[in-house]
């Protein structure tokens, strides 16, 4: 059932009907209110997770009064800055539900929103160049597969045959001894996430409010009751979810918390447009970068984390030289291919590389942070149950294991041996 | 028993023994060199003298060396000092020393650790400079002067000698690394090396 | 090559017969879409190009329609070719407009099919024109959900400029550090005034400019001109101070200057990269000489930055404005003065400004006809156009050229009357038959390097564009950039921003007190008209209905479909970007953003300012990923660590394990051994009789002082108060966390010195653990660390053969069970030399590990073989350690423990002394309330029913085996073998609760289908009393 | 990429000399065994990580092989002050009030 009446439906016919009419009667995708003074629900952060996170409250919840704010523009932050891709093959349960609860969404995200996000099931490989990341691949590959999530163990040549462009020959420095490859996996486009989400949000009635930066929590008797915006001043809610990835060491300080994050610099780079050399997404740990090819032809490649705290949305050059020694050590051939662009993004990497979806000290402040350099894929998933726990206000059985008081009991849920990169 | 020592080069993988006539660089390979570690903290003042007087030689400062007859006297840190003499007399200085300190500091004797080279000719600038990070201007890198710094992948000790040469001291596990890495970059200038361990 | 010259010489209609930086003595010879052409040295590919009438140089992403080439510099949109006659110097997306011509080069269009002329996709383009507006892959192929990855399949192989090679890249990459105290970039006027200035302090100076001489924007203006701008700099002609500026300059040794290099990207703290094109002649002319260093990328860390960038000329926005024929004003004058090519023969110039009046000067005095000048502004009053008419070119003003005719290229050029706002059209229009149109809408400061560091440009109402905003590193900028377009103050500018960058260091020399004196202009332009701030064209239709009018060429962006889409709510200039790849390209929008932005502007009723810019970032234009990779690739990836032994090994055939940057032997085949069979060979020679195992790659920390032990018992959970001189005792280190961190080793060599020893792996991290608690948290302490694992040799020799052994070859250590005990260590001489003998096994046999320096190891080592024979003496890897240890239920760190593993989940309570007055590193971490739960992981032994069956390494223990996926896992296998000696498989795991519940069974369903049953065991399979090693 | 000066060493040197050691200041709690789960996870590892004026720690790991402190403003990516450890640092900036 589709929120949206027929005539804002997007369809073949539709783009044809434009077209007679010279694309002047395209329709906005969302609206540009003015907030109101009070919300049941107060999402901070237009990322492609807390705009999920407001399209769950009013789909799957019915929630009406639910605003989203933007200290930007929607889709600026992560969202907007990463190497999009998607996968559930983590190793410890409680990730591999939240994972492939988020999985199973993006399998229908485009016809759910009626946008077509791009979703790609090209699948993804994560290369092992020593013997330590064969048994962790074999472990991480047994344990999805009793999870219920594919994955299989390749070996060299198998990897060879699904990349023919890499260099699987054994001389190189630290040679391809397998892989872990899932076939379901690949990548989206993630602007389409954030915007399609953004477009269902606002046809169930959710006010995104863009430019709108939230500057301090109203915090009374220990129970946070509202916002207080730059551009909007206050702005009153019963209860306030914060998704502002690398922002949320800001937020919590706002409300006089610390969390276990740290925000870190990740970079990632792009080459200009080329014809398709690469079917799938290509990941190593060891060697330490990961490359796919956008369906505009350019070469998508990530580096790790600046080891720093950084909230400059960049990071020093050395990481991307390093990078790009890797891709050249396993792509020796795209070494006269140029290097167009780079940028990076602001990660609230956690201890244990998981997230934090949580209440908090304060009563009705909820947090969903900590996915770090490895969040879009779990977009959907992430949205979705955090949706439930603001609705609920209390976690549900996929999101009590990433509470907060983990970091005090100790029961972390460390996915850095097994998944190293965790993107 | 006699025994020989072997150099940290002497298994390189280039087994490079030859010289490339009109090389932009030379590279001598000092085989094994007596090197001692000396640490003590520069507050203790008595010890520091003690030290001294063994040594023959103030202990120079950040990023300094001395020289005296018997030895050359690297700093590496505010607490450490590196100290290369001819092997016959390490015994001898490095017990003298363990004396001086009087149960504090330390004296290791590293003589093992290191590959001891020395890089010279037109083209030494160029080198260092698609090699290191470091300012290795003349105007900057004087002669004498030492400096814990990169050098392609690898972690070295660099000091600054007369003529524009320049010393290397690295870990003799990465000692086969630094020298296929001196060998593509002088892929343009050629380069000769020399092995002047004996 | 077979094709007579003088009939490529002829073909080259569009040279003119004199004038241009070129050496006409040097003709070159290349191919474009196999048909050859002739050039010369100094041209780039894109002026020969034009030269040959060639006008088609590709087609268009979206639309496949004809592009020609616009700009002559790196601002070019269009002229993005595929360069290279062999596969592996295939070169994607080469600007034309920079590349030199290089004799025997083999060019292409990176699209159009059959050929860029006659693109059979063009029919789609011009078909789904209408369609393909922005958003359009959003809006559609959703149905049916499963055919989107066979949609995805055509839209990919749609996409894409060029193509990548599929070979590895033959040429040579490296880096240059520099550290100057200047940085110029850009030796335009303002630059080269900048050097001058700065190299007469005496300080580093380093000039770099893109191009392939210094001169920037005079190399198109600045030689004799007899119309306006007929100037002169100190009384020479423009380029003969450029040269006598370049001659001061390259005389001063502490000056540097580069030409063909970019500086790409501007860092933090006053840090650029800056890539230099070297040598493509071998790449791309096809010879067979051995290149040199192809690229270089030069690394600068600078105490101050000159930012003398210039600008670039913005291309009109108007209907059609992509036919090939369109250009920019002075990238006409460029061809004709700089590479004395003529584009066309009939001109119409459109121009906002009295510099565009130059393309119609040059033109007419290469004797080609001006057909008109097109000035949107009413009644201007300008030395410029007085000359012009004064020449007999006609000057329309009050006028704007509306729209392009033509198919494959410029036919005629529609004009209009427009209002004084620009804003719409007042009269009809008519058409002027031409084949070329030159345009100006002003200039662009290139404010892209500036903005790196994440300082935002701000709008300049007097330069009609953004320049650099407020910055916190030392960065001057000047002329051009600035929007200073006066030659006189470009001049100025460059000598002030020169002298005050290098005065930074002395306070007495601040604010531009370095006495340079100013190149002085003299020039015959007297009156200039204010320019117009005009940016798309007004067309007698809206732009949703006129024909398309192009905004950014590469990416078929245009301004009906900005406006779409501020209409679909895409407000910000950033959706506005995405949502149309707006200065997505490969010349990330330098001709296309500020127009777009204009249109944003107009069509939401805001300010230029108001909409903002987007984001600039690395590179300024795109660097091949080999120059960035540098010299680090292949075998000089990462370095690879040798043990003192290591030839020796090579020699003995030993296939390698990566450890960490260590090769170390894994196992010895011998003959046609398979790996299992040379394993099994290696495990009983050494259980039976002696091993040899090169164990160097050990991390080794002296550790001396009189807090030695103190300290110890800090970060190892065991007590170290009782270990006396000369024995030896194992530790266990963890985090804060209480987790695992590395095992270990030490031996206590006296009261106040020890020798540690690590993993291989953890080894340089264990020691910056040690200095990090030393450091910043007991500085009271009085010990010192030194990493000695290079110092030491370590040979391990295991078995029950070892002791004879190594009695052999030593005569001063007494080797009797008495004197010299398990976990003993002793020093003395091995082969005569010094040496520190520990007895410790990690093979549960009679060992010895014999630690000699590093350049006595392989005489110690070649020793031990020279007597071994009689003892059966084998070399093992670090394969048969494994399996050795793995029967002693040892641990290894990292492969049977993980991060979440504490010492009490190995069943290693007895190496933590809880009772240790000083609360340890990790002992309250292993407290806490998760980590003392009963039904934790612990390792267990692992008995797999089958003894012939090695369970793999990382299979999943469940508890019932039939029960429906997702099932309960209980745990992993960490450790598996096939155990030659015992003649079973054995394993290790980490179980829930394992530790109580040995004797029961758990189950390893397997990918293969396969389900194996274990049973739960003590780890340790070998002789569980430890009699074998205390022999 | 940054330029760090060295208290130790007592140059500026490149980033790729040195490695980032996270917060600075950070005291391990006297008496560990008598902290609460709580405390002892605060100090494990909940952070300021504030936007904005900073002091951290970072390790001469190529040069000298010291520990020092760094005070840097993870905004501008400014750094205002190396300093050796147990040394003190303050802001010339009142802003640092959240500072320990
Ligand atoms: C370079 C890079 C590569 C990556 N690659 C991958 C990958 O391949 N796969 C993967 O799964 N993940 C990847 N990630 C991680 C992924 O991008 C993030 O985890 C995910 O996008 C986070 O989404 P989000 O919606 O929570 O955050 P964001 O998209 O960052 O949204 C947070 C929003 O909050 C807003 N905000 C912050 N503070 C305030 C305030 N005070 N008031 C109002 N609004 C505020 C921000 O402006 C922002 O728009 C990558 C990240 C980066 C940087
Ligand atoms: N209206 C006009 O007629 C008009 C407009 C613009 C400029 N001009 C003339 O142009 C000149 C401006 O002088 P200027 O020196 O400021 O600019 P310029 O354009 O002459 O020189 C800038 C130089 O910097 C180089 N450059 C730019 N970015 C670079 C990078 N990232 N790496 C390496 N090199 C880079 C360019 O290739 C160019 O050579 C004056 O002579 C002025 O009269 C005239
Ligand atoms: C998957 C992906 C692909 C991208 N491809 C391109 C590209 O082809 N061209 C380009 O200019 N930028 C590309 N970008 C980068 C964006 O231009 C931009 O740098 C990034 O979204 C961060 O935003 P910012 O640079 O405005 O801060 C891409 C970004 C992502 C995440
Ligand atoms: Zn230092």
């Amino acid at each position: 059932m589709s929120v949206f009446p027929k005539k804002r439906r997007f369809s073949g016919l539709g783009l044809v009907k434009q077209a007679l009419k010279h694309q002047e009667g395209w329709q906005r995708m969302w609206r540009s209110p003015a907030p109101r003074e009070h919300y049941d629900i107060i999402v901070v952060g237009a990322g492609g997770h807390g705009l999920a996170t407001a399209h769950y409250l009013a789909s799957v919840h019915s929630q009406a009064k639910v605003a989203v704010l933007e200290k930007g523009w929607l889709g600026g932050g992560n969202t907007g800055r990463n190497t999009t891709i998607v996968r559930s093959n983590y190793l410890w349960d409680e990730a591999a539900r939240l994972y492939e609860h988020a999985m199973k969404l993006w399998e229908g995200l485009s016809q759910d929103l009626n946008y077509n996000v791009m979703f790609s099931q090209r699948g993804v490989m994560n290369l092992g160049h020593t013997l330590q990341d064969m048994r962790d691949i074999q472990r991480r590959v047994n344990a999805n597969r009793l999870n219920g999530i594919d994955g299989e163990v390749l070996n060299a040549r198998q990897c060879k045959q699904i990349v023919p462009i890499m260099d699987t020959s054994g001389r190189t420095r630290y040679p391809v001894l397998g892989a872990s490859w899932q076939p379901r996996a690949g990548v989206a486009r993630h602007d389409a996430v954030a915007w399609g989400y953004a477009r269902a949000a606002d046809a169930r009635g959710v006010d995104i409010i863009q430019q709108c930066e939230v500057i301090d929590i109203v915090v009374e008797n220990g129970c946070a009751v509202g916002v207080e915006t730059r551009q909007h001043g206050r702005i009153r809610a019963d209860r306030i979810g914060c998704v502002a990835a690398g922002n949320s060491g800001v937020l919590a300080s706002m409300a006089g918390i610390e969390l276990p994050i740290e925000s870190h610099p990740l970079q990632a780079f792009v080459s200009e447009p080329i014809k398709p050399i690469l079917d799938t997404v290509v990941m190593s740990n060891a060697v330490h970068g990961y490359m796919s090819q956008s369906d505009k032809g350019d070469l998508v490649i990530g580096a790790g984390i600046d080891s720093y705290v950084g909230y400059g949305q960049r990071g020093s050059y050395p990481v991307i030289e390093h990078t790009m020694q890797a891709i050249l050590e396993l792509f020796p051939c795209v070494s006269r291919v140029h290097m167009n662009r780079q940028w990076g993004g602001i990660v609230d990497t956690t201890p244990d590389a998981c997230p934090i979806i949580s209440k908090t000290p304060i009563e009705n402040l909820f947090f969903n942070c900590g996915w770090g350099t490895g969040g879009f894929k779990a977009t959907p998933g992430s949205g979705h149950v955090f949706a439930d726990l603001l609705a609920n206000g209390e976690p549900n059985e996929l999101t009590a294991p990433f509470a907060l008081d983990r970091f005090h009991s100790g029961a972390l849920i460390d996915e850095h041996g097994a998944a190293g990169v965790a993107h | 028993m006699t025994t020989t020592a072997r150099p940290p080069l002497a298994h390189n993988a280039l087994g490079r023994t030859a010289s490339a006539e009109n090389a932009g660089l030379t590279i001598t390979d000092h085989g094994v060199t007596g090197l001692l570690v000396l640490r003590v903290k520069p507050e203790r003042v008595e010890l520091v003298k003690a030290v001294e007087t063994v040594l023959g030689v103030a202990l120079p400062g950040a990023l300094q060396s001395a020289t005296v007859d018997l030895a050359v006297v690297r700093w590496m840190s505010p607490d450490a000092w590196l100290i290369s003499l001819e092997m016959t007399e390490r015994e001898r200085i490095e017990a003298a020393l363990v004396q001086a300190l009087d149960g504090h500091g330390a004296v290791v004797d590293v003589s093992g650790g290191y590959a001891h080279i020395e890089l010279s000719g037109p083209s030494v600038l160029e080198v260092l400079k698609t090699s290191t990070a470091y300012d290795v201007h003349p105007d900057n890198f004087v002669p004498g002067k030492v400096v814990g710094t990169t050098f392609a992948k690898a972690t070295v000790l660099l000091r600054a000698l007369g003529g524009g040469s320049c010393e290397v001291l690295v870990r003799r596990s990465l000692a086969d690394y630094v020298l296929l890495w001196l060998d593509k970059a002088t892929t343009d200038v050629g380069m000769r090396y020399v092995n002047n361990s004996e | 090559m077979s094709i007579d010259p003088n009939y490529l010489r002829a073909n080259q209609g569009f040279r003119l017969a004199d004038g241009g930086r070129i050496d006409r003595g040097d003709p070159l010879i290349f191919s474009f879409a196999g048909r050859r052409l002739m050039g010369y040295r100094g041209d780039t590919l894109a002026s020969a190009l034009l030269a040959n009438g060639v006008r088609i140089v590709g087609r268009s992403f979206k639309y496949a329609r004809p592009r020609g080439i616009v700009c002559a510099g790196v601002e070019e949109p269009n002229a993005i070719l595929q360069i290279g006659g062999r596969e592996e110097t295939q070169t994607p997306n080469v600007r034309a407009t920079e590349q030199p011509l290089i004799d025997g080069m083999v060019t292409r269009p990176v699209n159009g099919w059959p050929n860029a002329d006659a693109d059979l996709m063009s029919i789609f383009g011009s078909l789904g024109g209408a369609l393909m507006t922005p958003g359009f892959y959003y809006k559609t192929f959703m149905f049916p959900a499963s055919r989107w990855e066979s949609y995805e399949w055509f839209i990919r192989r749609a996409a894409g400029l060029g193509k990548s090679s599929k070979l590895p890249d033959p040429d040579r990459y490296d880096h240059m550090n520099h550290h100057v105290d200047v940085l110029v970039v850009g030796a335009g006027p303002t630059g080269l005034a900048a050097a001058l200035a700065a190299s007469e302090s005496g300080k580093r100076v380093l000039l770099i400019d893109e191009r392939s001489e210094a001169g920037g924007s005079l190399l198109w203006s600045g030689d004799a001109d007899k119309y306006a701008w007929g100037e002169a700099i100190d009384a020479m002609l423009p380029m003969q101070w450029v040269a006598n500026a370049v001659r001061r300059l390259d005389a001063n040794p502490q000056v540097a200057r580069l030409t063909h290099t970019t500086v790409t990207g501007y860092h933090d703290h006053n840090f650029l990269t800056a890539w230099e094109r070297r040598d493509d002649t071998c790449a791309f002319s096809g010879s067979d000489t051995v290149p040199g260093t192809r690229q270089r990328l030069h690394k600068i860390r600078a105490a101050s930055v000159v930012l003398a960038t210039g600008a670039h000329e913005r291309p009109l926005v108007f209907a059609n404005n992509d036919l090939p024929g369109c250009m920019t004003a002075s990238a006409v004058s460029e061809y004709i003065r700089r590479y004395a090519v003529i584009p066309g023969n009939r001109l119409v110039v459109m121009t906002a400004n009295d510099g565009g009046y130059r393309a119609a000067f040059d033109w007419k005095q290469a004797g080609r006809e001006v057909v008109a000048v097109i000035d949107p502004r009413h009644d201007p009053d300008s030395s410029a156009i007085q000359q012009a008419r004064e020449a007999g070119i006609t000057v329309l003003t009050g006028s704007a050229l509306v729209e392009a005719r033509g198919r494959k290229g410029v036919t005629g050029a529609l004009v209009a009357p427009i209002n004084k706002l620009a804003t719409f059209v007042t009269g009809d229009t008519r058409l002027l038959a031409c084949d070329t149109i030159a345009t100006s809408g002003g200039w662009s400061p290139a404010v892209h390097l500036s903005c790196h560091t994440g300082s935002r440009p701000v709008w300049d109402d007097a330069a009609i564009g953004f320049v650099p905003g407020p910055t916190t590193e030392r960065r001057y900028a000047g002329g051009s950039l600035l929007g200073h377009h006066a030659l006189a103050q470009c001049l100025a500018d460059g000598t002030e921003i020169g002298a005050q960058a290098c005065s930074v260091y002395s306070d007495e020399q601040r604010e531009g007190s370095i006495a340079a004196s100013v190149p002085q202009v003299q020039s015959s332009n007297t009156t200039e008209a204010a320019p117009m701030a005009l940016f798309a064209v007004p067309h007698p239709k809206p732009s949703s209905r006129a024909p398309k009018q192009f905004v950014d060429f590469q990416n078929d962006v245009t301004a009906a479909g900005i406006e779409q889409s501020t209409r679909e709510g895409f407000e910000s200039i950033e959706h506005v970007k995405r949502y149309n790849a707006l200065g997505f390209g490969t010349d990330q929008g330098k001709t296309g953003n500020v127009n777009g932005m204009a249109i944003v502007a107009r069509a939401l009723g805001k300010t230029l300012p108001e909409v903002g810019t987007t984001v600039f970032r690395p590179n300024y234009t795109p660097v091949t990923m080999g120059a960035v990779g540098g010299a680090h690739v292949r075998e000089l990836f990462d370095p690879e660590r040798y043990t003192p032994m290591h030839r020796w090994h090579v020699k003995a055939g030993a296939e390698f394990e990566n450890v960490g940057q260590w090769k170390r032997p894994w196992y010895y085949p011998q003959g046609n051994e398979s790996m299992s069979e040379a394993i099994a060979r290696e495990q009983l020679a050494t259980r039976n009789g002696v091993g040899i195992l090169d164990a160097s790659t050990l991390g080794k920390i002296d550790i001396r002082g009189p807090d030695a032990r103190e300290f110890l018992a800090r970060v190892y959970t065991n007590s170290w108060a009782k270990l006396a001189p000369g024995r030896c005792r194992y530790g266990l280190m963890c985090g804060e966390d209480g987790m695992v961190m590395d095992d270990g080793v030490t031996a206590c060599l006296a009261d106040d010195h020890f020798h540690m020893t690590t993993t291989t792996g953890g080894a340089a991290h264990v020691l910056s653990w040690l200095e990090l608690w030393q450091q910043t948290e007991w500085p009271e302490l009085d010990i010192f660390f030194t990493s000695v694992t290079d110092q030491w040799a370590t040979i391990s020799i295991a078995g029950p053969n070892s002791r004879a052994l190594l009695d052999e070859l030593t005569d001063d250590i007494d080797l009797s069970a008495e004197a010299f005990g398990f976990m003993d260590f002793r020093t003395g001489h091995v082969a005569g030399i010094a040496a520190r003998v520990f007895r410790i096994s990690f093979t549960g046999d009679l060992s010895y590990e014999i630690n000699v320096p590093a350049h006595h190891g392989q005489t110690v080592w070649d020793a031990l073989f020279n007597c071994g024979e009689r003892y059966g003496l084998t070399p093992y890897g670090t394969e048969t350690m494994h399996v050795l240890r793995a029967e002693k239920g040892f641990i290894i760190v990292g492969q049977d423990t993980d991060g979440s593993v504490t010492p009490y989940d190995l069943d290693h309570g007895w190496a933590v002394a809880g009772n240790k007055p000083f609360s340890f590193i990790g002992k309250r971490g292993m407290q806490r309330s998760d980590c003392t739960r009963e039904e934790r992981k612990q390792l267990v032994g692992l008995k797999c029913s089958d003894p012939n069956t090695v369970i793999p390494e990382g299979a999943q223990a469940v508890r019932d085996p039939a029960q429906p996926i997702p099932m309960s896992m209980v745990g992993h296998v960490t450790s598996s073998y096939y155990s030659a000696f015992l003649g079973r498989s054995i394993a290790m795991g980490v179980i829930k609760g394992g530790l109580k519940r040995k004797g029961e069974k758990v189950y390893f369903p397997l990918a293969d289908g396969r389900t194996l049953e274990a049973t739960l065991c003590d780890p340790v399979f070998l002789d569980p009393e430890g009699a074998r090693g205390k022999v | 990429m940054f330029l760090i000066h060295c208290p130790y060493c007592g140059e500026d040197r490149e980033e790729e000399e040195f490695h980032a050691a996270g917060e600075a200041h950070i005291a391990r709690p006297l008496d560990p065994d008598a902290c609460s789960d709580e405390e002892w996870g605060n100090y494990l590892y909940f952070r300021r990580n504030p936007r904005g004026l900073h002091r951290e720690l970072w390790v001469h790991v190529a040069g000298c092989g010291k520990y020092f402190n760094i005070a840097r403003d993870t905004a501008s990516y400014q750094i205002h002050g190396s300093y050796r450890i147990g040394e003190r640092f303050t802001w010339s900036d009142a802003e640092d009030s959240a500072a320990p």
